[in-house]
Order: structure tokens, then C-alpha cells, then sequence
């Protein structure tokens, strides 16, 4: 385990001491705890947007707080959800009188979190919070059948439904109305990821999983959660075939839509290998008449030092784009109006 | 039971959950990320703790503060389902200062869905649900005789400890273990662990 | 050597043709030549910037053409200089009437192309071209003694020449102008790195150097180029102490200046372990009364999939403040006004 | 020497380029980046095409379109290097279809030039200078008597050779190698090893 690093139990809250003093004015805590981030700009009358996670996902999630985004975020540990009492601590610093939406990732520990949380906010505080739970992993489930819970896991497509309905709050609609894009950007996202290499938990201090020096996982999730296959390492093309198939797939994307790409890296894997998956994603969108709006490339959802990308892609209409065409500006992630 | 009774049983779980701090690890890294022997062992010491400085006489009220204060330390899956199971029982439970039998067994049951109503799992489905059920239906079963003894609850730890065998055989549907799909069902489930610990630590304190 | 890639040989121009796909209306090349990228919007009568070097260190250094920064760039392979010939290329398409300015690292390969490159433009093109080279790296070399070349590396300050460089242009500021803010920026910046891991240069296919499981290499450079000391892995705080220190007293650094930090990644050490390492640099700067104008933390200079980062600082005036603060949006790097 | 006799001196460069091809990269890998086997051969192979391809007469001409082809194809340090030198005897020897022997000797010397100006190196510094320039000043004397014979080139190859043994002791000052500081001393500079086999080239066609 080669980190830059002090201690394993320290990790987070020195990483939190460093973003603090890095972004002054631009984020700050709510009441003395670090775990707790909001945006250092209020805005009275608008709804409150939080979510929150375990950490280790850089710029997943806290990066996504600040103007046209979200407005808090609470973390917890590496792979560890915050508590219930860090989630209503952001969501009584965030609430503005027009209440607050949650959206974070399928994931048991934060289902439950987020949960007690709004319970609390509700019968603690009179603040009504609405929940959004991404996911869209194809590799992770099938599609959840009428009635049925999703099972699929949250991954780097939830930048996209941070982007629409940071971009609906910061339009003044009201938390209904916010939801409603939250779940609209949510129904319209499929992801599927590729890991090369295992990140290592520093409380941990060995691999997530073993793998192959020349091997590969298609559709393995961003905690090592096991993928559709294991396999020999192919080459770029290939790899991204397999991916984009099933994202294909599942909605399903047919010619004459049109959609919003992210080629998300996973920390270890450079910039220049993501665009050469993006390279075969516009082709085969290209060769099935599917329509590019925009393209977002780099590091939006990873899991520390881990090899390997997913592909995500949105199917937008006029609504949708013009909701991710809107400027944001936090910390860690910056858009001018596109 | 009184107030003290519940701290003394919190007590207890503390130390089984911490004696088998190890073993909850190695259960739970074959199926998911090898977190429940800490988060079971700081949480409930965490809740120990929240009761024993606390001086409230109200089991409800108490219970439901040593939840707090587990879910606070400890908001891993289980840690949370653990926080909403003693928070339900203080809700059901608000306003007494001593149980009586048929109490005493409401303390599972509502324990059994707090978990439930947060997790919403079924019984079958390999969680911690599984572990706690059996254990909690013979309490109730013997609280109908009028009094809870060292020997009911002996049954009930019992009832557990099989329960937990049992959950050998079934297939995940949730958390971490349901990725292994059919695989899952040669693993124990760490949860029911956890249950069947509690259990044990509700035999100590009434056999002490 | 774990790469989503098809083949060493097509690694750079798929690359490239993933960018322009990526991004288009924002970048585009000049002639038939992928590896001569320029900024798709011209501002006649501006002085046009040019950079260049090799492969492999994205977002640097294509990715920095964009408006307020740089206007063209073209790029070898891996670790490769680009040619003359490419180079002129870039000039001829950016040159607005105001002449072109170069500015590079201190790399031979780099500085004998691009100085025949200026030699053609002059002679053949008629352009007016001016070169500033960035070499930073304290590890490197002892300072230039009084009419001596620098023989220091350039690596990740470039960023705030680029960024200063590119407002003054953005400004309208004349060439000679516009170099002399370049130089003033060279002049006050010092960087110094860490690596932890080795990269590998596709057309190699084996790690460039070799560095053992628990071991460190402070002040290597971004090819690999031997650095201070090889040691074992120390803790973020000394390490972070160990590279600050050399930076400090190089410029010198001292109390009551004001300075602008850059903390950057060299692709394979996750963001949250940067911010670990701001934490202290922070601390440090506060301790010896040294100010901090803004910081950037994140990958501004990689080496591909290498563990490791370096730290810039950049002693700033007025001047440099105003041309720091100034909006730039490029494709990999987008600023609000400051 | 005609045009026709630099396109042959050239082919006869590239030939020994490729020839030793992975001897250079094996040179090269101790100092530098290993690149300078691929760089040399590929450099000379494209000044060598772009001289074939051409019908100038000019030999100064022929030999400026040499060098930028090699610009074009190579853009490493070397590559530079001896598209500069090509280009600066491109330059000196503008206007002339056939050398004689003090020309013909001025074409190494404008290549040494040229190289220099480019690099800003001085002999003694560990570069391809150290290899060039005992052979460029042996052709300089050789041609005072009016012709340059094949023994002449053959000496001034012999030179180049010695020069190039020379260089293991020297230390680098430019480069990557000079990275390495003292312990650069300890290795042959593979660049002069390209002086070496230019001028070897170069014996090759006046003996053919
Ligand atoms: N929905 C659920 N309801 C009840 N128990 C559950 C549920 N999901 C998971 N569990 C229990 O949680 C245990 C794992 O707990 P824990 O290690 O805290 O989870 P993780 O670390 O994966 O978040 C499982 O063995 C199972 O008994
Ligand atoms: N300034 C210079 N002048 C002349 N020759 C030089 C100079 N710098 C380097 N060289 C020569 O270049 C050789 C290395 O060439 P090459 O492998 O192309 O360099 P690199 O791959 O390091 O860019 C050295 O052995 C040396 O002879
Ligand atoms: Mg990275
Ligand atoms: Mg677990
Ligand atoms: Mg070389
Ligand atoms: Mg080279």
C-alpha cells in the first residue's frame, strides 16, 4: 500500500482539514464537524440539495457542492457511510424554508442513514426532505421489474442527476418540482465500469480484491463489488464494446436519441486512455444514429487509486439539456453555460 | 427489568460483541468488507456507554438514547439497523420505568421491527432478521407463563444459535453478501451473528 | 503494464482523435496534422501562445488551449518531442498579426525543435516568435549562476506561466509584453515532486524505472529523471516537509510574501491524499508568515498512471494576482474570475 | 563528390544506422530513453528517401531537404541534432553541383556547425561533437593536398572511432545523461557513437 498518507485513522480528516483551508469561501462546515460540508454562499427561499457517502470517491461527493450543484454533503470514512446525526446536521444548515432534497447512491448503509436522517428532520426539526436514490449500474442488477425495489448500485452517473437538479434549484423550483428532474435525470442514466486494479482501504491496508497482472473485470463496481465478467485484458475497442452494449442495452438508447456521454476514470487510469475509449464510444454512437449533446471526460466518481473507467450516458431532451447546459462552480467541478 | 436492566444487558452485548470481535470480521470478510466486528463492538459500547451516563429511570427514553447514540458511532448498515432496533423499542416502550414479561418480550419484537421497517427485509432473506425471529418468538411464547427466567432466556439464546446455523443454506437478497447470489449460500450470515450474540448477552444478564 | 488501449503505435493519435470528438467547437487542428491542436475561436490582432512537448502528461499540454490561456500546442508521442515542422504548423494557424509566443519546458529535444521551429517561422513564415522556457524544478539542477543556462526541468509550474501568460494575451498586451509577464512568472515559481510508482511507456511495455514496495523517490522528475534522495515511504507530513523545505529556500520564499500553491497529482495518487499534503503545506506557509493567494489542488502535469505529486509555489504580485484571477476555459482547465 | 554521391553517402548512413540499430538502443538505455537506435535509423532511412526523391542538383539544396525530412521524422534530441547539420551544410554549400576536396571536407565542418549552434555544446562536453570533430578536423587537413582519397575517409572513420572510445571518461554535461553526474563517466556517449558510424558511412561510399 504506497499512500501519501499520516495515519489510516486520520486520512479523512486531514484530507477534510486540507479542502477546508484549500477553498475558503467557497465551502465550510456545518457546526464543528468536518464530515459536515455545505456551500459558504446561502441562497434564502431555494431547496436544499445534500447528499453524502463514504469517502475515497474524489470528487465524489462533497466536490459536487457549491453554486448550481448541491448545497451539502455529508462523508464518512473510506467506503463508510456518515451517520444519520452528519446528514440532519447538513440538511438544518442547507434548508433555506423550501425544504431538501437527498440524493445519493443505492447503497444499503446510506439507504438506512439517509432514511433515519429525514425521519429526524421531519419530527426533529419541522423540515421536509424528499429522497432520490441513484442507480444505474447495469452490470449490477436487472432492471427492477414494476413494483420492485432497484437493486442496481449508484456509481459515476449520479453527476448527471447532480447536475440537473442542482441546475432546477438554482432555477428556483420548488423541492416537488426539483425531485421530479432528480428522478427524470435518474431514470434516464445507465452506467457500466471496468476495473484493471484493486484500490487498497488504508484501515485495511491490502487489496479491496485480487486480480490478475493481464486480467480485467467488466461491470465490477466502484468498491470492488464483483462485475458481469472476469477476464483476459482486451484492447480499448473491445473493452468499451463490451460496456456500451449493455448500456445500449437497457434503456434501451435507439437511434434518433440523443444523450450525454461520461467517460468517468477510476483514479489510476489517465486521461489519455479515457479518450481513447471515448473515441470508440462516438464511433458506435455514431454507427447507431444516436445523437452526442455533450461529452464529459476525466475523474468524476473514483475509488482512489484503482485502474479502470465507466461509460455513462443520459438520454436528454430539451429539458434536461438545458438543465446540464446551466453553469456551476464549485470547488471541484467548474461549467461555464454550454 | 428496570433502567438498570437494560444498561446491564447493553453491558453485556458490548463485551460478547467485542469477545467476538474477530470472528465477526472473518465472517463478514468472506461475504462483504470486514467492518461488523468493529462497528458491532464500538457500537455497542457506544450505547452502553449512552445508557450508563445517562440517569433517565424511562426504558423507553433510555433505549431509544443508546440508539442514538450507536447509530452516531457506528452508521454501517448494521450499525444502523442495530440503532433503529433500540430505537423502536424505546418508542413502544416510552414512558415505563419497569417491564414486565409480556414487555420484557415486546422489547424483541419491537427491536426486531425497528429493523425491520428500516431495512425492510423478510424474514428468509439471510439478514440479522433471521437470527433475532425464532429467538424473539419463544420469549414472547414464554412471557405467557407471567415471568421471563434465566432459563427462558437460555432457550431463546438457543433459539438463536440455530437460527444462525440455519441461515447456511439461504441466499442473500440484501447488502453486500446478495452479489454472491447463489454462492451465498454457503456463508453464514454475519448478522444473524450479531443476533445470536445478543441474544447470549440477554441470557448473561438475567442468569446474573 | 495494464492499459486500456488498442496499440502502442495508435495510443496518441486515438487519443487525439477521442479529443477532438470530445470537444468539439473548442479545439481543432491545424492542417491535416492531429498532433497540431489549436483553439477552434480566433482573436484577431492577439498575441497567439504556443506549447509543446511530449505525450503522456495530461492535461498538460494540450489541454491548456483555450481562451485566456493558450492558443495551440502540438504534441509527440509519448515522452517525444513534436517536430519543427509541426510546430511551425501551430504557428502559422495561430499567428494573428501579433507575432507567437513559445512557451515550453527545458527539455533539449524540445528546446533545439522549437527553436528551429522559430527559426522557420522567421524565415519562411515571416512570423515574429519568441520562446520562454519554464524550468522549476529545484530537484534538478542549482540554481543558473549569473549568465549560465537554466538547467533546471519544467514540470507542473507551468501551469501559472501558461495562466499568467495567457491573461496578458487575453488582455490584448503586445508580445514583448506578454513574454516579459511569462519570464516574471518563470522567474517566481519553484516546484519540486515525489514519486512513488513508475509509469510505462506503452511502446516500451516495462516501467521506466524500478522502485521498491515501500520506497519513495523525492524530487524524481515527471520521465522519471533521478531526483535527491531514494528512501523509504514516510508519512504525508515529512514528506510534504522534505520537498516544501528546497522550494522555500530556493527562491527564497519568505515571511510576508504572498504566493499562489499548486499541489499536483502525477495521475496515479488520488485527490484525497493531495489535499492531505495541502493540509501541511498550509500549515507550513502559515507558520513562516508566507500568504496564500489561492491554491489549485489536482492533476495539472501527470506522467500517466505514476504515483506521486509535486507542489508549486509561485510568489505573486499584483501583477501576477490579476492575471492569476482572470477567467480561462479550455476543454481540461476552466476558471471563473477569481 | 556529386549529388549523387551524397544520396549514396546518406543511403550508406542509414544502412549502418540499421545496422546498428539495437547496439545504439543498448547504448542509449544506460544513459538516456533507449530511443536513439529507433530515432537513428528511422532519421537517416527518411533524409536518405527524401535525397532519393529528389532530382535536385544542388548539393546544398539536397542536403537542407535531407535534414528537414529528418526534422519531420525524428523530433528527438539527436534528430534535431542531425537534421541540423544537414541543414547548416545545406546552407554553406547552397549553389554547388559538385564538391571538391575542400568542400567537400566543409561539409562536415558546416555539419559540425550546425550541430553546434543548435545544441550550444562544446567539445569535451560528452556529445556527438566529441565524436565529430576529430574526424571533420582530420578531412580538413587530409583535403589541403587537393583530393580526398578513400584512405582519408577511412582515417577520419578511424578517428571518430577513437573519439568515441574517448568519450567513456568524459562527463556529461548535456542531456538526460547528465543526469547521472560523475557516474556518467563511466559510459560511452551514444551519440558520438552516430559520429562514428556517419563517418563510417562516409568511408563506405568513397571506397564503393
Ligand atoms: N435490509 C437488511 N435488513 C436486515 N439486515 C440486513 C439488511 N441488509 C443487510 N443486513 C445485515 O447486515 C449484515 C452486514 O452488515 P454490515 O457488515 O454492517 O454491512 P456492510 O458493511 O456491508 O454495509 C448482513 O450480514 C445482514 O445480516
Ligand atoms: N546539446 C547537445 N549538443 C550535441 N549533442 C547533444 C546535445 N545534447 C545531447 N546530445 C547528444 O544526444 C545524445 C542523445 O540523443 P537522444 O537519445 O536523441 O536524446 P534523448 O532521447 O535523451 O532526447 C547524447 O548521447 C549526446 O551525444
Ligand atoms: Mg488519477
Ligand atoms: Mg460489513
Ligand atoms: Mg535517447
Ligand atoms: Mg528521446
Amino acid at each position: 500500500m504506497k499512500k501519501i498518507i499520516n495515519t489510516p485513522e486520520n486520512f479523512i480528516p486531514e484530507m477534510l482539514e486540507g479542502i477546508y483551508a484549500a477553498h475558503p469561501g467557497e465551502v465550510t462546515c456545518a457546526g464543528e464537524d468536518l464530515h459536515c460540508l455545505v456551500n459558504a454562499r446561502k441562497h434564502p427561499g431555494k431547496v436544499g440539495i445534500a447528499t453524502g457517502g463514504g469517502s475515497g470517491h474524489l470528487p465524489l461527493f462533497l466536490g459536487y457542492v457549491g453554486e448550481g450543484m448541491l448545497d451539502g454533503c455529508s462523508i464518512g470514512d473510506v467506503f463508510q457511510s456518515p451517520s444519520p446525526e452528519q446528514m440532519l446536521a447538513v440538511t438544518k444548515e442547507i434548508d433555506q424554508g423550501a425544504g431538501v432534497l437527498y440524493i445519493y447512491g443505492n447503497y444499503n448503509g446510506d439507504i438506512f442513514n439517509f432514511d433515519m436522517a429525514a425521519e429526524m428532520a421531519d419530527m426533529e426539526e419541522d423540515i421536509r426532505v424528499e429522497s432520490v436514490v441513484a442507480g444505474e449500474d447495469v452490470a449490477s442488477a436487472a432492471p427492477a421489474a414494476e413494483g420492485e425495489p432497484n437493486k442496481r448500485r449508484g456509481v459515476a452517473g449520479i453527476f448527471f442527476v447532480y447536475k440537473c437538479a442542482g441546475a432546477a434549484a438554482a432555477a428556483g423550483k420548488d423541492l416537488d418540482e426539483v425531485k421530479r428532474v432528480a428522478e427524470k435525470a435518474c431514470a434516464n442514466v445507465r452506467t457500466m465500469g471496468v476495473a484493471l486494479t484493486s484500490c487498497t482501504v488504508p484501515r485495511l491496508g491490502h487489496p479491496s480484491f485480487e486480480i490478475g497482472e493481464d486480467e480485467m473485470e467488466i461491470g465490477m463496481g466502484i468498491h470492488g463489488e464483483p462485475g458481469i465478467r472476469r477476464g483476459k485484458l482486451k484492447s480499448a475497442d473491445e473493452i468499451v464494446d463490451e460496456m456500451l452494449e449493455p448500456i445500449l442495452k437497457d434503456l434501451p438508447f435507439r437511434e434518433g436519441d440523443e444523450v450525454a456521454v461520461l467517460v468517468n476514470g477510476l483514479g489510476g487510469t489517465p486521461l489519455e486512455e479515457q479518450y481513447v475509449m471515448f473515441r470508440r464510444i462516438r464511433q458506435t454512437l455514431d454507427a447507431r444514429g444516436i445523437k452526442v449533446y455533450h461529452t464529459w471526460v476525466g475523474e468524476f466518481a473514483t475509488s482512489m487509486e484503482m485502474a479502470g473507467a465507466s461509460i455513462s450516458l443520459m438520454r436528454v431532451d430539451t429539458e434536461l439539456k438545458e438543465y446540464l447546459a446551466a453553469p456551476a462552480d464549485t470547488p471541484f467541478y467548474k461549467q461555464f453555460q454550454l | 427489568m428496570k433502567a438498570d436492566g437494560l444498561r446491564a444487558f447493553l453491558r453485556a452485548a458490548a463485551e460478547r460483541m467485542a469477545e467476538k470481535k474477530d470472528w465477526l470480521i472473518e465472517l463478514d470478510s468472506r461475504a462483504g468488507d470486514s467492518d461488523l466486528g468493529l462497528t458491532m463492538s464500538d457500537g455497542f459500547a457506544a450505547a452502553a456507554k449512552a445508557a450508563g451516563d445517562s440517569d433517565l429511570e424511562d426504558i423507553g427514553k433510555l433505549a431509544y438514547t443508546a440508539g442514538k447514540a450507536m447509530a452516531s458511532a457506528v452508521p454501517s448498515t448494521m450499525g444502523t439497523l442495530m440503532a433503529s432496533g433500540l430505537m423502536q423499542a424505546g418508542k413502544v416502550l416510552k414512558g415505563k420505568e419497569e417491564l414486565d414479561a409480556q414487555e420484557e418480550a415486546a422489547f424483541f419484537e419491537a427491536y426486531f421491527d425497528g429493523v425491520q421497517q428500516r431495512g425492510k427485509a423478510k424474514v428468509g432473506e439471510k439478514t440479522f432478521l433471521d437470527g433475532l425471529w425464532p429467538a424473539a418468538e419463544s420469549l414472547k411464547a414464554a412471557a405467557e407463563k407471567g415471568r421471563l427466567t434465566a432459563e427462558d432466556a437460555e432457550n431463546a439464546a438457543a433459539a438463536a444459535e440455530q437460527a444462525f446455523e440455519n441461515t447456511k443454506g439461504m441466499k442473500a437478497v440484501h447488502g453486500r453478501m446478495a452479489i454472491r447470489g447463489e454462492a451465498s449460500r454457503e456463508l453464514y450470515d454475519p448478522g444473524a451473528a450479531v443476533a445470536m450474540l445478543l441474544m447470549r448477552a440477554y441470557a448473561d444478564t438475567k442468569k446474573a
